[in-house]
């Protein structure tokens, strides 16, 4: 009985596990924060596969016992969405990353979901300006996991991020064109670490990488090097990577990371839930202006000096002083 | 009187069936013992007993007068007995020498001392008068050879008795004939054999001793050189066995296959029927005698469809059936009894209905309107179970492997006949029979030809070959060296046209 | 009960592409050639099904779904005719043939998807739906069970295994199909075109197999994306599972069936929450391996299935 | 030329654990034991591996890693013994034993790892340093390929493979291993035990394939995630592609890692980037399927493999 009065809150995980150190496990985080704040009965479902059905299936599950507050993170639950928002008219759903549709691209939020999508374009700036200013001079790489809109835009950000330090602060930074690539999936850690490999090999000093376990591969292989005496570096993504880099004592290949606050897109929806102020039916941006994306607060391998130029950049995006473009326009791939 | 092994009241089930039933053996040293019985009484289990396959549910072991307990064959051969199966165990990739040695290897250091060990077999080869190459890899050498190196095995081991399963069923006469030798020199080196046979004139050729058994059961032992093949064959199938086929006169009648300057290529590609002629007429059984390898399967092969013709022709009533598919030439009216009932004869877990109906399953009345008709099936099926006294436990719905080798062959002898075929191939129909069973597949052949239709035989048992035939042709390298009259030919002169040396028509 | 009720229809969603591909895997196997590529030809009719609704949808809105599944039937044929002239003509180990047609699978269909569509997964609008049996519905217990929430697939599905069974045991065609797989020389010797029947029991594989990877698009999944998450694998294990015999593979299927939702939905269902979840996921393969020990002794498999067969090989 | 130089330390670095991997299922396989799951048992090894280091890493740095592929062997072949048990004791279906020790061993070891340490990811801190031979990496064109940027466990690798040929080919033991393959009654009859011999068969492929796994996460992947994604199953194609000897698996991985790294470099290198990624993707398995094709004829597979030894049986 006890339990009837707690909020339920429920997720459905993408692809990877709860503890993929990215989108599940924001996501998760931010639920668990929320239910540390306001006692919430809070549970998970991990789909069998990663089909629409499978998808279904375990929001059916989590509806069918109760769970009517649902958290999917991920462009894949875009078209499940799509139907659950309409079979189960009382439930709540955050759809992370993604707006509902029927398979046609056309968005349509229903009246009780909030479709979240963030910047990911400003953090990959971000990120950018600071590789930039840390580096000084050298060579960037970028590789991504599957050539999907939130990898592209973090790539033609992090472009912009490079031109602008270049142009603003006198940086000498150089990304050429066959080191900027989508390797293809989001699992392949060898091909990772190859690709870093030969990226690192011609010369690249910091490589980007937007790739899931793919990025994997590459922070494996930086680690080695670094090990090894060589200077290299590695721009983590979605969360923040440092532990990741970690290759002796506290010194990590992790030169900063292009962050997207995903446990706080989550706590926030369930607050306004509990709040009587859901912006069902809103498709909703995260990004500089409301804190929803950039870099982490600590940063242990940026100086301060660097911390407070980003810091500045930062202002400037949330000011409208600088804009950052999320489309290609003339940026490579 | 010294016996080397005593096997007492040894009781052997499996299910469903007594395979040894409170049988007693007893070998006694330097003497070659045979165990004669029907096919399935027995003969195998017991001796694969003996050499520690199986355990025996009740009864006891003496070997040189010790009670002895063998529970698998490293116990066996270390008690001195080796055997030669059935069906060898042989590792077709390894060499000779690696067959041989397996299980106790000679070393030199960590390594296997492989040429200390062909020196060994050689050695052993050439005393025994075996003639086998120890570097030689087994799916290289002929099967006579492969025998040759089971037994080298058990010497290689010091085996004091040596167990032969049926050792003449794959061997071609010559072969026969060197084992034989080779037997008796292992006799006169002190060795005690044991023979399971089917062929009453191997028996009387080397045996000393004979130990019949029927249905699990021990009938008696007789004194080889006290006894007659006839009564030998009487003891083990239990009534009067005629050896002599019974054939009237018959004037055969126009021709109905003939077969034109054939060539065929073997699997090598090599040519292994060479402008090859013959013509079958009705009312007559032609023989094909040769020697093993000769073509004869070739031959029978193109003949059926189961192997393309380079050249020549294949004319049944005139036309030529050649190009043929199998099928067509079997509505013309060829039937087949092949040569290897398991491989190309039966689908050996079908049931024996399924098995009959194969060829003409979907002719009425078998199916209607693309539906099988199980009764018609079914009533087909008794009917040449009971016309061919096809034994099985559950009748038609037996499972062909279930049969025993002898009743296999009655099924496809009878499934062949019943299609009343123009020319019916008959491929070595009895082999590995006991004496029963070929005394009844012979009469159906027999009456076959007395009905007026052609029979073609093809066998390596020149007995069989004289006794059935009316004329006979004989293959030599894949040419017809030479036909002449049964009737008019001995044993002898079909020998030498065997070999190759031309005489006769 | 009322837990099974729910569960029911979603189970057997999920127990119909396994169903039918397994249904396909079984007269490959049947005829003599292993089909480890099950999942490939799935994947292929998947990619078929979901390219030709896309393409169909905008001007016949659902009726494309009957398009994308024949589609998919013939896709997959075609595509299963690689795997049959590597294992039959060719005489190529089947394993591996079977292996790589999984693997081009994945990689070609997603290629193809990628440049026709510019993207490697394919979305449709409209997914089958679902309907209650007239009647038949409002039967007590059995019509919630079966007659409720069905899809057309569904049936068209069970009517195949029923026909399958029929060919297979009460026609010529049959018998000589089984032939081939327990002793394809006894077959030659009868005058039976061992090759071409073969042929023709791949290509059922690949038809089947096809068709469930398509009906796996328009029930439940709704996109195409280079995988079928080893269902492929599934249903070959449901074959040998369920003895190489088609109501062994119903019973086979049926299980994995509930045993896969079963432990999908355990979490949320207080009855089964209990149990630890590692428990009821490895549930189906624990299970399997058990049954097969418990089989194996008296294994049904074709004698000859896996023997590339050679005429004039003796 | 250049690229060579640089892609092949990669190369080789993803060639070992399918080579050590597919050595395994040799031993296996040579015993008469199909082993499909090699995958899982490499799922296994990286799973004692990654928890192994993770465990000893604060106290002992890098040697936590020796202790870790030690953990990976022992793992692992404990992990086979139930496909042996299945297979060699029970006489199950060999393919389905091997299919459930795949589905079973990501289950179990995900459930451990985030019962043991909260998360399904075990991430290890130091991977295994690269180093140059010495003195043999300064011979010119061999040394840069061969010597420069090694891994410790390569040559660990290339000991066991040594070793392998010698044991089977010139060892009693290695030769009666061969003959349990090929023929097991007669081994039975030259007083071999059949069934122990195949336990210690499929107990080295869980050594080498548990080995397999711990030497990915300590060389190139850094992390254990319930996946080896599919090496197993390519190992097990090298196998066969190697014609089951030692000689020819290393060649058969060699070829494997290669055409892979190049597919995955292909976008890095622009003289590779005009051949379309389909191309370079699906090129190992459509040459794995011509490969077959072409050897298939003269298969070497062992004769006896994959049949249950049953004494009794005639
Ligand atoms: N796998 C089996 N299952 C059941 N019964 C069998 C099986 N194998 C053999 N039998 C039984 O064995 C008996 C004899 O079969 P066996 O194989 O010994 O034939 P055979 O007499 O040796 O023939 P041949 O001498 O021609 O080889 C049959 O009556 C049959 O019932
Ligand atoms: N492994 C077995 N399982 C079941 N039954 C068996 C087995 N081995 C033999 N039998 C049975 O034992 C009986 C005797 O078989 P066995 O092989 O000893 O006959 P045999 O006298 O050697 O016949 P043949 O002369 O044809 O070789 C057969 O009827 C058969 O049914
Ligand atoms: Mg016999
Ligand atoms: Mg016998």
């Amino acid at each position: 009985a006890q339990e009837e009065s707690k909020t339920k809150v429920g997720m459905v995980t993408d692809a990877g596990t709860i503890d993929d150190k990215s989108f599940n496990q924001g996501t998760w985080e931010g639920i668990l924060a929320a239910q540390e704040d306001f006692d919430l009965d809070v549970r998970y479902l991990k789909p069998v596969g990663t089909t629409e059905a499978d998808y279904i299936q375990e929001i059916s599950n989590l509806y069918d016992a109760g769970y009517k507050f649902i958290v999917t993170p991920g462009f894949k639950f875009e078209t499940t969405i799509f139907k659950a928002q309409d079979e189960y008219e009382d439930a709540y759903f955050v759809l992370l990353d993604g707006s509902p549709h029927a398979g046609d691209f056309n968005p349509v939020v229903g009246p009780k979901t909030v479709s979240i999508f963030f910047a990911e374009h400003e953090s990959g700036f971000l990120a950018g300006v600071a590789t930039a200013l840390q580096l000084n001079e050298g060579e960037v790489g970028f590789i991504g996991g599957m050539e999907i809109p939130a990898v592209q835009k973090f790539n033609w950000g992090f472009q912009q991020g490079i031109a602008y330090a270049n142009a603003n602060f006198g940086t000498e930074i150089a990304i050429n064109a066959e080191n900027v690539i989508y390797q293809g999936s989001f699992d392949n850690v060898a091909a990772g670490q190859q690709i870093a490999a030969q990226m690192y090999e011609k010369g690249v000093d910091a490589i980007f990488a937007a790739a899931g376990g793919v990025g994997v591969g590459v922070i494996n292989e930086a680690k080695s090097r670094a090990r090894a005496g060589e200077e290299v570096w590695v721009v983590g993504v979605d969360v923040d990577q440092y532990a990741d880099g970690i290759y002796e004592g506290e010194k990590s290949v992790i030169l900063t990371s292009a962050v997207k606050r995903i446990d706080q897109a989550s706590y926030d929806m369930i607050k306004a839930y509990l709040n009587d102020s859901f912006p069902g039916g809103q498709i909703l941006t995260f990004d500089a202006s409301n804190n929803g994306v950039g870099i982490p607060e600590e940063n242990p391998n940026l100086s301060d000096a660097v911390e407070t130029q980003v810091a500045e950049v930062f202002d400037s995006i949330v000011s409208g002083s600088v804009t950052v473009n999320d489309v290609q326009g003339n940026l490579i791939k | 009187m010294d016996h080397i092994i005593e096997m007492l009241n040894i009781r052997k089930e499996f299910p469903g069936i007594v395979a040894n039933d409170d049988v007693s053996i007893s070998l006694r040293k330097g003497e070659v013992l045979a165990l004669l019985g029907e096919n399935g009484a027995g003969k195998s289990t017991l001796m694969s007993i003996l050499f520690g396959l199986y355990n025996p549910d009740a009864g006891t072991i003496r070997v040189r007068n010790q009670e002895v307990e063998i529970k698998n064959p490293t116990q066996a051969n270390n008690l001195g007995i080796g055997m030669v199966h059935q069906h060898f165990k042989l590792v077709h990739n390894f060499t000779v020498t690696e067959n041989i040695i397996l299980g106790m290897e000679p070393k030199k250091g960590l390594i296997i001392n492989r040429d200390g060990a062909a020196k060994k077999i050689k050695e052993l080869s050439e005393y025994y008068g075996l003639n086998v190459d120890p570097y030689a890899k087994i799916e290289d050498i002929s099967v006579g050879m492969q025998q040759r190196v089971e037994i080298l095995k058990m010497l290689y081991r010091d085996a004091e008795v040596l167990i032969f399963d049926e050792p003449t069923a794959v061997l071609t006469p010559q072969e026969i004939r060197e084992l034989m030798k080779i037997m008796r020199n292992l006799l006169e080196e002190g060795k005690s054999i044991i023979l399971i046979t089917h062929k009453l004139k191997e028996i009387k050729e080397v045996a000393d001793r004979c130990t019949v058994i029927r249905r699990g059961k021990v009938i008696g032992t007789v004194q080889v050189n006290e006894t007659s093949e006839a009564e030998m064959a009487k003891m083990m199938v239990g009534r009067e066995v005629s050896f002599n086929v019974d054939k009237a006169d018959n004037p055969p009648g126009e021709t109905v296959l003939e077969v034109k300057d054939l060539v065929v290529k073997d699997n090598r590609g090599l040519p292994a029927v060479n402008s090859f002629s013959i013509s079958l007429r009705k009312g007559e059984i032609l023989g094909i005698a040769g020697v093993d390898g000769n073509g004869q399967s070739e031959l029978v092969e193109a003949i059926t469809g189961l192997r393309n013709v380079e050249s020549g022709a294949i004319l049944l009533n005139g036309t030529d059936v050649s190009k043929f598919s199998i099928k067509d030439r079997f509505h013309a009216g060829i039937a087949h009894i092949p040569e290897d009932r398991q491989k190309r004869g039966l689908v050996l877990d079908y049931s024996i209905a399924e098995n009959m109906v194969l060829e003409i399953v979907s002719n009425p009345p078998f199916s209607k309107r693309g539906l099988l008709q199980f009764p018609a099936i079914a009533s087909y099926t008794e009917r040449l179970i009971q016309e061919f006294d096809v034994r099985s436990g559950e009748g038609a719905k037996a499972k062909a492997r279930a049969l025993s080798g002898g009743n296999q062959q009655k099924a496809i002898v009878g499934r062949e006949i019943s299609h009343d075929p123009e020319v019916l191939i008959a491929v070595q129909p009895t082999r590995g029979l006991d004496v029963g069973s070929i005394e009844y597949i012979h009469k159906r052949l027999v009456e076959q030809r007395d009905k007026g239709k052609a029979v073609l035989l093809v066998s390596l048992e020149l007995d069989e070959i004289l006794d059935l035939s009316d004329r006979i042709a004989i293959i030599n390298s894949g040419v017809c060296v030479g036909e002449v009259n049964a009737a008019e030919t001995n044993e002898n002169e079909v020998g030498l046209m065997m070999a190759g040396i031309k005489q006769g028509a | 009960m009322n837990t099974i009720v729910q569960i029911f229809p979603y189970a057997v969603a999920y127990t119909i592409p396994l169903l039918i591909t397994s249904l396909g895997g079984l007269f490959s196997e049947r005829s003599g050639v292993v089909n480890i590529g099950l999942e490939g030809l799935m994947v292929v009719g998947s990619f078929f099904t979901a390219l030709v609704i896309n393409f169909l949808e905008p001007t016949m809105g659902a009726n494309a779904i009957w398009f994308g599944l024949l589609a998919a039937m013939i896709g997959g044929a075609l595509f299963s005719m690689l795997h049959a002239i590597a294992s039959v003509s060719l005489h190529a180990n089947q394993v591996i043939s079977g292996t790589a047609i999984n693997m081009i699978a994945t990689a070609v269909t997603v290629f193809f998807a990628r440049n026709l569509l510019g993207s490697g997964n394919i979305q449709i609008i409209n997914t089958l739906s679902r309907f209650n049996v007239p009647l038949l519905s409002r039967i007590p217990i059995i019509g919630p069970l079966f007659f409720t929430n069905t899809y057309a697939t569904t049936w068209f599905v069970l009517a195949i295994l029923g026909a399958a069974y029929f060919v297979l045991y009460y026609t010529p065609s049959g018998l000589r199909l089984r032939s081939c797989g327990e002793h394809p020389h006894a077959a030659d010797a009868a005058g039976i075109n061992v090759q071409r029947t073969r042929y023709i029991g791949v290509g059922l594989s690949g038809t089947f197999a096809g068709l469930g990877g398509g009906v796996m698009i328009v029930t439940y999944s709704g996109q195409f994306n280079g995988s079928v998450a080893g269902l492929g694998f599934l249903a070959l294990a449901s074959l040998i599972f369920g003895q190489w015999k088609p109501l062994g593979i119903l019973g086979a299927t049926l299980f994995f069936g509930f045993a896969t939702t079963m432990a999908n939905v355990s979490q949320v269902i207080p009855s089964l929450a209990v149990i630890p979840p590692v428990l009821l996921k490895t549930f189906p393969y624990v299970a399997t391996l058990i049954a097969l020990i418990i089989f194996s002794r008296s294994s049904q498999a074709p004698k000859a299935v896996g023997e590339p067969f050679v005429k004039d090989k003796r």
